[in-house]
């Protein structure tokens, strides 16, 4: 258990070190959209939900993993919606410019 | 808790490449859509991959559940107005983080009924998704709240605050201490799932209406942690390098903001555990006897059509009015008359990052035309015409001189070097940092007064004639 | 195994995306010493060569173990020390400038 | 083959960030430095930490080792001349790639004598790592003896090449194919070994001496991979990620070098395993009868001192005279009477990229003085005099005109354009790809003939005496 956690720690380290490059790299011009864009991201937390919730037999557990489950697909699909619909803007100047 | 299979795993892989793949992408204005689009293909590739696991064999309850969330994502995403945008991302950002927090109670309630004696670091991670996720949840609904104008924006303090949350904190641990050594308590843990919920509230709870942006950018971090740490909790890659991901995002988001209004991270999240001692009366004395020079839009709109370059310096109350239409057509109005427009972006104009831009580009307003602040303030000197549209902290002089302003230091549009400057805003009132503003008093300023979208509207028709 | 199999891809993959980023943005001025320092992380081997040599019985594992210490030693201090020289010279000017 | 404890992974952490933060501040003169003691506490960090595994058991004989390759490492890193740093990174990183691949085949060597059955992924990743590292470590060792010019450096071919290599890899493929199946059959493993050896030879045979340079920098990215896959082996994150950041490092610097020459990396791979048709006669047709103006050093001090501004174009010629010394000297001179003086970079001037900067930095020219390719280009039209120290190809108008010059295409310093041309180099010899340079031939241009390091300490001398 212990391995599996300094395993994750790395994977994070390294994961935090790519957010910290790329996004640095990204205009102000982008800002909002990135904010929508990478909260759109932790919706990830479904993947912790589907997983939680996906027991046959009923449970507390399964309750919960239902309502996350809920509640991390709406901020999934309404997080790149929203950001595709920000973003539709910027690319239609484009052809325009 | 245990590892999943390889197939999976390599689809985890591959989503999170298409994660990373699409934020670089999304760092420039030709390719954004696509990265959104590849990102979303990513989530798409992690929900399957996990759904292809063996854990998962409630599909109906799930897909109904996914169904909904789906349905009422996809009408927010379509009816949320733009200017709307920071509340709408709070509120998503509070529902990851009340997911993220409900997959590690789910977490708990299977372990306490396991037969296995619970390992330490299996507690710790629990209990740091909770109190990560439950203070995402009710802080970004907080904020949402207050964003979206149901309760007051200013700060709410009572006494003994700070003392209150320091009592928090310490019973959290204290009450951790406690689980890690009793890891089948059940009271104790909801007592820390509810002190992880208050504490959210009094995150945010004395926070101002218009910091609340900063605050709904630290919450998205924290949300992207909620979700690490919720990978941690299962072993999961997936959910470990996503929340890394935008754990840096938000931080770093956060801390331009903070950059630009001049403020430190730690000023921000101490005087949000603080009391808000944020609006302060004005300082600059003597300001109050001078005189305004009031013009009307047709005064305004000659000056603006006969003049050779223009600069439009919108701010916060464009946003309000919705006034970006009227000034996009403004702008091509006078480009009609052969006036060179441009427009200045402070970094924090508005009350969110980018936030001008994304209204501007709504309007379809060409994006080489939008510069920097860095790149228009050498401009300024040669401008014959600022048009400052409900902006009024980015171009408030006292940051530049006046060393007991709350904004002095931050950087801003020095509109007062071009020849003439033009203010559209409805009255006299100080803008989000609470501070009068210099540049209204000026010899070579024109108050314009009226709501943006009507006062541009009318500069709009008199141009015409013109 | 299959599993540290891919544990170690993830952790790869990560590591690469960060070379990416990091050395995308390093300036042409210093090209020379970039390709020097990360010759000398590629030394990095000699962390496999003392794992593979540190056994107490003699046997060709061993020995090759410690060529492969020697080699990778080598690449290390002479990398490290060389990409410093170079360096050095930078700093100078910075001074001076 | 089994897991590390704890510390030690965790140390591994701390040093794999290290080498991360290192190779960042690599990325700018102020911080480079401390990048790269950053990097090597990393280093020593991971070295350490194994050191403590209790897999490490002969502490006398790995610290004896140890010795000597410090000593071995420090004196050669001494000694090295700042002109001979291509061949030196050639040569360490074969000594690194040979770690590598004796690292895979000692591990061969523990499983095949232990009792458990060998797992199919642990073949496949030994194979890959002893074929990593061979063609690492044998390529590097030819490239540094071309370079050193202890043998030729013009491409070496033979009948029938491509089709032997060709072969060659296949029977990589079979034997690899056949280990799998039977992992303890050590001959068909030293077979492999050798076919890998075999291998980094040939592929650096029919490279030109001055084509090594791309190629050592794709060698030193197969090092980083060699590492990781030994790190694959070792089941060990630290190998594998610091082998993922040389690895990435490496392949850009290699693209980077391609593109600056106009060749893809696909080119140069298939040139060098294919035959070098490299060296080809002029293309220029009607240079040859045209005449030159030849000066002295005396008319050339003479131009450059009453210049207003003098462009300095330093170029492979300047690197092998170890001219730049006796360039700076020149440089303070022609300052001292006024003269503006900056150097146009070009990014394949010399064998090396940044190969230029590294050398005038060694003779203390700031490095704000230094122009990019296209920061400087724009500003030949107002130079008086561009003074060509011993670069040829990287200032060949035939890049920009002749569409079948092997150099067409590749971006140039655009020396033509200045009022007046010197270019300093021993006689008519072509540069390092062999074409004519019309350039030499321009009314414009005056052709200072003779080492570059005598020539411009002549030219110094007559500077002081204007
Ligand atoms: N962008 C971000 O990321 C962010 C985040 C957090 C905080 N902030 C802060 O927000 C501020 C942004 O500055 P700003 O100059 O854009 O805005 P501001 O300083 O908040 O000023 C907005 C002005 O617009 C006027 N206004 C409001 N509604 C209007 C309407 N309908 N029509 C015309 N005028 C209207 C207001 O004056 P009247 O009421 O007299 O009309 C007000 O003075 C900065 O202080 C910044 O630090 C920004
Ligand atoms: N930088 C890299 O990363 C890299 C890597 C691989 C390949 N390359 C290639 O290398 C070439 C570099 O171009 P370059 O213009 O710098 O060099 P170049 O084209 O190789 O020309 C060098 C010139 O210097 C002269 N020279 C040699 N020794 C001299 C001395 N002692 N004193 C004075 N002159 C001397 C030679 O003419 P004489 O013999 O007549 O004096 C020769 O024409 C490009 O073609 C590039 O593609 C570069």
């Amino acid at each position: 258990m212990a391995e599996g956690l300094i395993a994750g720690l790395v994977v994070f380290v390294l994961a935090s070190f790519i957010g910290f490059e790329v996004i640095n790299k990204i205009p102000p011009t982008l800002h909002t959209p990135l904010m929508s864009g990478s909260n759109a991201i932790s919706g990830i937390a479904i993947v912790g939900a589907l997983l939680v919730a996906g027991d046959r037999n009923w449970s507390l557990t399964v309750i919960l993993g239902l309502i996350a489950v809920v509640l991390a697909t709406i901020n999934v699909v309404g997080g790149f919606l929203v950001t595709d619909r920000m973003l539709q803007m910027f690319k239609k100047k484009e052809v325009k410019a | 808790m245990d590892f999943l299979p390889s197939s999976i795993q390599l689809s985890y892989l591959v989503a999170s490449a298409l994660f990373i793949i699409g934020l670089k992408q999304l760092g420039s204005p030709a390719t954004a859509r696509k990265g959104n689009l590849l990102a979303a293909i990513g989530m798409l590739i992690a929900i399957v991959a996990t759904l292809l696991d063996q854990a998962v064999l409630n599909y109906e309850m799930v897909l109904i559940g996914m169904a909904i969330g789906s349905a009422i994502g996809a009408i927010m995403a379509q009816r949320v107005e733009m200017t709307a945008m920071p509340q709408m991302v709070g509120l998503l950002n509070g529902f990851g983080g009340a997911a993220s927090a409900l997959v590690a109670v789910g977490a708990f309630w299977k372990v306490i009924h396991g037969v296995n004696a619970i390992p330490v670091d299996e507690t710790v991670t629990i209990i740091l998704s909770v109190l990560i996720g439950g203070i995402t949840f009710t802080g970004s609904l907080l904020a949402f709240v207050k964003l979206q104008g149901l309760i007051s924006g200013s700060p709410i303090t009572f006494p003994f605050q700070q003392p209150f949350n320091i009592t928090l904190l310490a019973g959290f641990l204290a009450g951790s201490a406690y689980l890690i050594v009793n890891p089948k308590d059940t009271t104790v843990f909801l007592a820390l799932v509810g002190i992880s919920l208050l504490l959210g509230v009094l995150f945010v709870l004395p926070i101002g209406g218009a910091d609340t942006p900063v605050v709904i950018s630290l919450l998205n971090s924290f949300s992207g942690l909620a979700a690490s740490a919720a990978g941690f909790v299962l072993m999961n890659n997936m959910l470990i390098i996503s929340g890394a991901l935008v754990g840096a995002s938000g931080i770093i988001l956060t801390q331009i903001m903070c950059k630009a209004m001049n403020r430190s991270i730690t000023n921000v999240l101490f005087s949000a555990f603080g009391s808000g001692k944020k609006v302060e009366g004005s300082t600059a004395a003597g300001i109050e006897g001078r005189a305004l020079r009031s013009i009307d839009a047709e005064e305004g709109a000659m000056m603006l059509g006969y003049a050779k370059s223009v600069v439009i310096v919108p701010g916060y109350g464009m946003a309000v009015a919705q006034a970006q239409h009227a000034v996009r057509e403004l702008a091509d109005q006078l480009e009609r008359l052969g006036v060179d427009v441009k427009y200045a972006i402070h970094p924090v104009a508005g009350r969110m990052p980018g936030h001008m831009n994304v209204l501007l580009a709504e309007a379809n307003v060409p994006y080489p035309q939008l510069y920097d602040m860095d790149d228009i303030n050498p401009e300024f000197d040669r401008t014959d015409v600022a048009l400052v549209i409900g902006a009024n902290d980015v171009v408030n002089p006292a940051a530049r001189s006046d060393a007991g302003s709350p904004i002095y230091g931050m950087p801003i549009l020095e509109v007062d070097r071009a020849h003439h400057t033009i203010v559209i805003k409805r009255g006299m009132s100080n803008g989000f940092a609470g501070v009068e503003n210099e540049l209204f008093y000026k010899d070579k300023t024109m108050m314009l007064f009226g709501s943006a979208k009507e006062m541009v509207t009318q500069l709009v028709s008199s141009v015409k004639e013109l």
